[in-house]
């Protein structure tokens, strides 16, 4: 059934347990990013060290798909370079817009491969994507506030 | 509302929408309750658009060939029609591309005023003037009020919403004063389905001389409406909301206010003289319609008032209280949903949102697109509504006329397998 | 102009639009020489629009379930397909009803500057500033800039006509200062067929720091346009005229120029954030598309523009420049008649406007209608430019892929009737 | 043939030789008609005499049947009363709103009733209003400067 092709396991699992949830101190900068569509949103604050990512920390309303998303991107990237964590950027962002046609590479993306079944839903491609990009700013005005 | 006219026959009905009988997801039949986001569209809809373009597209009132006859013909045959079908006369109609372009129309000409003649007076604001509207409007009977203001110095105020979902009146009297410009409000919520008590709003404008818009976006597809009854000043609604093509809509104005108003887009046909420096306007609706206009669209939506006559509107506004009925009744029976807006279909229209405790809209509207039923979730567009009555985001089934009990039972079926799936409720 | 391209199969071509069948005033075959007006649609245009209301009808970017997400995946494919045919990237086009809106978008959006934040810095006019544009413009590249320019305090200004019906450049220096803030021009005049040189414009616009708008809806119906090439920095152009639905134009904006314009319509599928106090607004292109689209029509836009490049831009615009060879030849021949606009077909696209000593326009036009033949008479929305060139009205044949030698040789003969008729020439 | 239906012989002869044409003096009142699609426009003036018609004088610039109904209207009004005229002026406007379905009285419009064929034609139909627009504009104004 396709409905549990979308809602892997994974996933419903990171919704109801999610990873990092909740907003930490310290951090050098926050992101508050908002779906317009629904009115989901997540706050989300990093913290560097040097080119390592120290913390992600967050905060959101949401469904499923974008918490979850957000709780697999902080066991992705916290204690990662700032360069490693972009390269997972980017393949979760290639994979979401792959429109199921992509093969994800579990060793980067780890449980983010759960999400390949989303990219055949455009709508929810942005839902997946929130936390994400939420992660992007906030790394893009930590290093400006650093610079 | 009395339901004693004669029941729809949703079966023969059906047959007109062609795009009712396919299936999505694997096989499932569809059943389409987003018709408040936009209606599906009759063969005879289609069919007429697509005759007028086989047979006599041309440019209206511009050219003088046989083809430009036509064309202007059938427009303005079905502008007449479609002013009738609102309680209207012809010249009191103008085209837009929607409703929001209706909104958008009027707000940005009252900005005009200040720099139009002095017929335009009544229509200026400036600091110190308020202009009224709800906190249950959609975007679109929101938006350009504000950014109206911005571009004045003029106030923006608004009622509050009930925990029920109703107009809260109670400011009426705090609310409603001399400065009051403008009193926009919407007729019946694309959210919550509540209808609005028009002529209490009208008689508290006409005491301090304000100017009345009323969001109809969701009133005249759905029931009888006449804006000369109502006494509005103003009023929008768009086309692809009831069986009509998508890019037409019609902003509603009296005839007086509409000789008054200055111009908005600019360009051909709504003009009287054109030099270097200077243009002088046509008297409405042309002063309204700049460039070539929705011909085909406008023809379409002549045949959609055209088909919901003959269905009749007493029948739909009937037919669909029915179902709201049904749907309100078996929401209410199911733990872990709360119903957004009025639980009773008293003065409340076919829009039934809700939400359900422990999934969230877009996990339920994923769950219920996999049965093939298609509703609208998020904030339809009413965002200050949902943070007001605590939600984020809201699934919405929104009923028309080719809709039936049967699929009301698909949706509660629909909403209980959510919650199974999510292990909620 | 190269005429190297494989010739046009007018006669297997006409059979793809059914209107050209049709017979008008007593059995006479319809020519139809009114494209500049409004195109012909071909049952491909009329099939893929049916087609996606058939099957795929539903809200745009609002909606999760599989209708949506159908339509809206048309809807932005047809946006791809429509950027990649006229030069541009998919978030560089707007969709709006018509040129005219596109022209009104920008005029009202340079307004907003003034009560925007410090990143539409840029689009800021006021007294002191000035709008240059010319006097052969349509009214919709002219009306909405005067109306700008009531609204702000600036200056409007324009560059002149010379007597052949070329825009007359030895003011240049003179008109391009740092003052000017826009150069909005005609890239093919509806008139005259001019076509204008938009490089020195551009660099013109340039050196002073001021934007063009290109008014291309003359220009990419018939050939093959680029507006990265052509370096503009706004541009509009409608679908009707390039056998596509009414109720459908583009306004193409250099990405950065969208990034940073204000809005003009607002309301719904526009906005970031909605709050009863503020809101703010989605990235472009959806900043400008407040409201349910033009969804079908920009399907069908998106079918026309498939259509036309299956034909080859480079063979339409051959074709049309044979036939605007023969018509100017022709009429050249007849005696009393003037034609308005360059004589010879260089930089000149098939729009023949021409005045006949001693029959108006009106009456010409009649005759020809008599005929079955389909003219516009008047001063077709660009009233200065018969003013400057001292007539009143004149008769405009103009032509499309579907026109063919006889039909030029059809309107001859019916000049010289008009001529017989009224006893002149 | 359709041509000659419309454009009766009385209508060519109004449009070769019209009656009245050339602005005169006195006047009481002057009143400047034009029509938007095609630029015609026609300036008349009227001299009212207590309750007479006493002179109708236009220049102007149009079509044959514009030029040709205004020179009609000189010869039905100029002598009679206001109400008289006011009285063919109705006939004329109801006839030209006809589409071609009202047989005109003679009496009443006399070279008017040539008319009838242009009122098949909806595009024209202002044309051949233009000059009995400007007369009813010119006398309100005329009647209003008085009063
Ligand atoms: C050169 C030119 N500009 C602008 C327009 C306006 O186009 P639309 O009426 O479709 O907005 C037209 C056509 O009418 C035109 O020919
Ligand atoms: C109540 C209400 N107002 C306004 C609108 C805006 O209509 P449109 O998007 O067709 O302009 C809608 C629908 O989206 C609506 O439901």
């Amino acid at each position: 059934m396709q409905l549990q092709q979308m809602y892997q396991e994974i996933i419903l699992d990171h919704y109801k347990n999610p990873h990092g949830r909740g907003l930490r101190d310290p951090y050098d900068a926050e992101s508050f990013q908002v779906n317009p569509t629904c009115g989901d949103e997540v706050t989300l604050r990093v913290k560097l060290d040097g080119e390592t990512v120290a913390d992600v920390s967050y905060d959101g309303q949401g469904c499923s798909i974008s918490q979850a998303s957000t709780s697999v991107l902080t066991d992705l990237v916290i204690g990662k370079s700032v360069g490693e964590a972009f390269k997972k950027f980017d393949a979760f962002v290639e994979l979401m817009q792959s429109r199921g046609t992509l093969e994800p590479d579990e060793d980067v993306l780890e449980d983010g491969i759960a999400f390949a079944g989303v990219s055949k839903y455009p709508a929810r491609v942005k839902c997946a994507l929130l936390g994400w990009m939420a992660f992007k700013d906030a790394v893009a005005r930590s290093e400006g506030a650093k610079a | 509302m009395t339901t004693t006219a004669t029941p729809l026959d949703v079966v023969a009905l059906r047959e007109d929408f062609p795009i009712l009988a396919r299936t999505v997801r694997e096989g499932k039949r569809l059943v389409y309750l987003d018709s408040g986001a936009t209606s599906q569209r009759p063969t005879q809809v289609l069919d007429a658009e697509r005759r007028f373009l086989e047979t006599s597209n041309a440019a209206v009132h511009r050219g003088a060939h046989q083809l430009a006859e036509e064309a202007t013909d059938a427009y303005e045959s079905a502008r007449a029609r479609i002013a009738d079908f609102i309680g209207a006369t012809p010249d009191e109609l103008v085209f837009t591309k929607n409703a929001t372009e209706g909104v958008n129309l009027v707000a940005y000409a009252m900005g005009n005023a200040a720099t139009a003649g002095p017929e335009a007076a009544r229509f200026l604001v400036g600091p110190g003037d308020e202009i009224l509207i709800t906190e249950m409007e959609h975007h679109a009977n929101l938006v350009p009020w504000q950014q109206l203001c911005l571009r004045t110095g003029a106030t923006l105020r608004w009622f509050g919403v009930t925990d029920e979902g109703r107009l809260d009146l109670s400011t009426l009297d705090e609310l409603v004063t001399p400065r009051t410009k403008v009193i926009a409000f919407t007729h019946q919520s694309n959210v919550l389905g509540t209808v609005n008590p028009v002529a209490e709003l009208v008689a508290a404008a006409r005491r301090v001389g304000a100017l009345t818009v009323l969001d109809a976006c969701q009133s005249v597809p759905h029931s009888k409406v006449d804006f000369h009854a109502l006494g509005v000043d103003f009023a929008v609604f768009s086309g692809h909301k009831m069986l009509a093509p998508s890019g037409i809509g019609v902003l509603y104005g009296r005839r007086e206010l509409l000789e008054a108003l200055p111009p908005f887009l600019t360009g051909g046909s709504m003009i009287e003289m054109v030099h270097m420096a200077k243009s002088t306007f046509a008297p409405p609706p042309q002063r309204f319609e700049a460039g070539v206009p929705m011909t085909s669209q406008a023809i379409g939506l002549g045949a959609a008032v055209d088909y919901l006559s003959a269905v009749g509107m007493d029948r739909v506004a009937a037919h669909e209280h029915l179902l709201t009925e049904a749907a309100l009744a078996g929401l209410g029976e199911i733990r872990g949903v709360r119903i957004i807006g009025p639980t009773s279909a008293v003065d409340r229209g076919g829009a039934v949102s809700f939400d359900i405790e422990g999934v969230h809209a877009h996990d339920a509207g994923q769950v219920l697109d996999s049965l093939g039923i298609a509703v609208r979730v998020g904030h339809h567009c009413a965002w200050p509504l949902h943070r007001r009555l605590g939600v984020q985001a809201s699934v919405r089934a929104s009923f028309y006329l080719y809709n039936d009990l049967d699929e009301v039972t698909a949706l509660l079926d629909g909403v209980r397998e959510a919650q199974r799936f999510f292990g909620a409720g």
